[in-house]
């Protein structure tokens, strides 16, 4: 990593060097570019709560959504997920978990220009279903694929 | 609880004989038949242990423990301490400063401390005699908690990625390090605690696991290199960084011994016996750990 | 402060692929301390990357992003040597910045 | 260990270094480890000093001379305490949560709680835990196999209580002899191996 640029932040810390790209011109303030968190889809407690705050109540499962995840996860704290998504004009992927206390773990905007794919870790608090759902011209597509959760040795 | 009785209820009369006779014994290795039960039960290095791999792998491109380094090196190049001092000046066997190299070098014999140093005894040993910093303030809570990751931990974690794709070759050319590398054979392989254990229980034979975690046999030149690589490394569990000193210690928790102490001798030499198995394979650099 | 990210950014024919390290420590709000007190959520909520003054990548992240936060995703059109600027946000209303140049 | 030794320098060079070095290299060992060590929790130093049995391995590597290890195998099997009211099966099904269990012993662990065997951390045992060691042998179907005689419930108990009593070197704990285990819990790991109608057997 840019040894001057962290010196640049150790100085200034995180927020200037924010406050002077905006300042330059070079970014947009917050509200123009951060997606808004859907507090209702997040604290969502089951799958189907999540979907409809997502504005995804009805959705079509879809074999052109691409979900890269191991079928045994070897520590349920760090699962590896990729999404892809090969459905025309995406605008979102989201991933949401079946049995995690709150099932919605990420959303994630795509601009023209950026390729319909993630990759992400998350958690599982068991062995749950993961769902990938994809907004495409206004509608909601899904895939998903179980995931298995081990125990850990030697008890801890 | 304190005072398990591990009292023998042996008559050791004849003991002290039968030490001595077995001592040549113990030199004439006979190779022991193989129950057929424990083969049937090895049989599996199974699709299981193969998709850990895969996604291991995955996660290794962008491993978190490159976070550590990064803070390592903010603190190796940082002057702190009581004395405002930067470990530019710590040698690590290579000459003041020489990074390079200087992590798959280690366990080797520091003529200024008259003693056989892993990497993380010699950088506390430069951060009292450069910085000031006192040990006994440095082993209070060496290890990484919720509560943070101490200074040692992630200054190894630099220091290692210094040798990444570097071959190991931890020298045995002072008789300090022979004797290091001798007296950490012994202490493998020392049976004792509630439980009988020794580090040779689970990690003396081909092809074991604990529950679904494999075993490196670190007796054998196979795995030997099982007990370097991926050090320091980033737990999953929980989402700490760990050293080699934590991984030392928290065996001999599991072996249900006492606790052993932090940066000390007995885990220098200990690092040195299957640090030097590991001779001539290539280090990898900093890794993750399930 | 938090800790810097690292942020590498490649370009390979024709789009860059970014891969971003967070240092986090993500609590749920659902773990329990040694005494039984419940741990309070800390966590990032909004992560968005910038390339040129555009917005290559937004998201929102809840409880379930594991500690240590990765993230991975590819855009068209960006140079070598040229910039992208990652932000994160959490719920404590913490925030970092950091920049790296395309490879 | 030997193997690998063998391998690498041959028997009789290995022999003549051995015999030579071992013990001065031992006991150089242990007291570096009893400088080295403190104690934690519940783990007291007093772990630290081997019994003769400990020390026979230790010293031999695991094979002691026949005679001796003979006799020490024996002095085990005869300090097995047995359940006084002769019944060696408890309740598999309480048998099944102290094998799955692996806590107990060590200086994290409070010493109030129940310990556990650990048994899964080395043996496959009931068919619906896949995730199990293989350090041990499989005990699978171990009372499909040997069926539940008084003498093969004798033995189970006794082999939880001590494994040593049966071989001399075995790297499974003694359960009994080491306070590890409760009567009663050995009893409910017996089941849990013996019970017909314990999952292990069908």
């Amino acid at each position: 990593m840019n040894q001057t640029r962290r010196n640049v932040l150790k100085a200034g810390g995180g927020a200037s060097l924010f406050a002077l790209l905006a300042g330059t011109g070079m970014m947009l303030p917050d509200a123009a570019f951060a997606a808004d968190w859907n507090q209702k889809a997040f604290e969502a407690k089951n799958l189907k709560d999540a979907f409809d705050a997502l504005g995804a109540g009805s959705r079509l499962n879809s074999a052109d959504i691409v979900m890269t995840a191991p079928e045994i996860a070897e520590n349920g704290a760090v699962v590896p997920i990729g999404a892809v998504s090969k459905l025309p004009g995406t605008e979102s992927i989201s991933i949401l978990v079946a049995n995690n206390p709150t099932a919605l773990a990420a959303s994630f905007d795509i601009p023209a220009g950026t390729e319909p794919a993630v990759s992400t870790r998350i958690k599982l608090a068991e062995t749950s279903e993961v769902h990938v759902l994809v907004k495409a011209q206004g509608k909601y597509y899904v895939t998903k694929k179980e995931i298995k959760v081990t125990i850990g040795g030697c008890g801890g | 609880m304190s005072s398990i009785k591990l009292r023998a209820v042996v008559a050791l009369s004849g003991l002290a004989l039968a030490c001595a006779v077995n001592a040549q014994q113990a030199a004439a290795p006979k190779k022991a038949p193989a129950p057929a039960a424990k083969k049937a039960a090895s049989e599996s290095k199974d699709a299981v242990t193969a998709e850990f791999e895969k996604f291991r792998e995955m996660m290794e491109d962008a491993s978190p423990a490159e976070l550590f380094e990064a803070k390592g090196e903010e603190l190796w190049k940082t002057r702190r301490g009581p004395k405002n001092a930067s470990l530019e000046q710590c040698d690590l066997g290579l000459g003041p400063g020489v990074l390079k190299g200087a992590y798959v070098q280690m366990p080797r014999y520091f003529a200024d401390a008259g003693q056989v140093m892993d990497v993380e005894r010699r950088i506390v040993h430069c951060m009292v005699t450069l910085q000031g910093f006192k040990a006994e303030d440095l082993a209070r809570q060496p290890f990484s908690t919720e509560a943070g990751t101490p200074d040692p931990v992630s200054l190894v974690t630099y220091v290692a990625g210094q040798s990444r794709g570097m071959k190991i070759a931890i020298p045995q050319k002072h008789a300090k390090e022979r004797e290091a590398y001798r007296l950490g054979r012994e202490i493998f392989n020392f049976r004792a605690g509630a439980w009988d254990f020794s580090c040779a229980s689970c990690h003396g034979e081909d092809g074991r696991r604990i529950r679904t975690q494999e075993l490196p046999n670190l007796t054998s030149r196979k795995d030997a290199i099982r007990a370097f690589q991926g050090w320091p490394g980033y737990r999953m569990t929980g989402g700490l960084m760990h050293t080699l000193q934590w991984r030392m210690n928290d065996c001999f928790r599991q072996q249900r011994f006492p606790e052993p102490g932090y940066a000390s001798e007995t885990i220098a030499d200990l690092l040195t016996y299957m640090g030097v198995n590991a001779n001539g394979y290539v280090y990898k650099g900093p890794g993750i750990k399930r | 402060m938090a800790d810097p990210m690292r942020i590498r950014a490649v370009a390979k024919d024709g789009a860059v692929i970014v891969k971003i390290l967070m240092s986090h420590e993500m609590e749920t709000g659902q773990r329990k301390d040694g005494a039984g007190k419940a741990i309070p959520a800390h966590f990032i909520q909004q992560v968005s990357a910038t390339w040129q003054g555009k917005v290559v990548l937004s998201a929102t992240w809840g409880t379930a992003i594991s500690k240590n936060p990765f993230l991975e995703f590819s855009f068209k059109g960006g140079q070598k040597g040229e910039k992208i600027q990652v932000t994160w946000t959490d719920n404590k209303g913490d925030k970092r910045t950091d920049e790296a140049t395309i490879n | 260990m030997k193997t690998f030794q063998a391998s690498i320098f041959g028997a009789a060079a290995l022999a003549i270094a051995f015999s030579a070095q071992a013990g001065d290299d031992s006991d150089q060992a242990v007291s570096m480890i009893k400088r080295d060590f403190h104690a934690k929790g519940i783990a007291g130093m007093d772990r630290l000093n081997e019994d003769g049995l400990q020390a026979m391995c230790n010293r031999g590597r695991n094979k002691p001379p026949k005679a001796v290890a003979d006799r020490l195998q024996q002095d085990q099997m005869q300090a097995i305490k047995y359940p006084a009211d002769g019944k060696f099966l408890g309740d598999w099904k309480s048998g099944e949560g102290i094998a799955q269990n692996g806590r107990g012993m060590t200086w994290s662990d409070s010493g109030t709680a129940a310990n556990g065997g650990s048994c899964y951390n080395c043996h496959q045992i009931g068919p619906n835990e896949t995730s199990f060691g293989n350090i041990g042998n499989s005990l699978h179907h171990f009372g499909k196999i040997r069926g539940n005689s008084p003498e093969i419930q004798k033995y189970t108990y006794g082999k939880i209580y001590n494994a040593k009593a049966f071989s001399l070197c075995s790297n499974m704990p003694r359960f009994g002899h080491s306070g590890t285990l409760t009567e009663k819990q050995i009893k409910d790991l017996v089941a849990l191996l013996l019970d017909p109608d314990s999952p292990v057997n069908k």
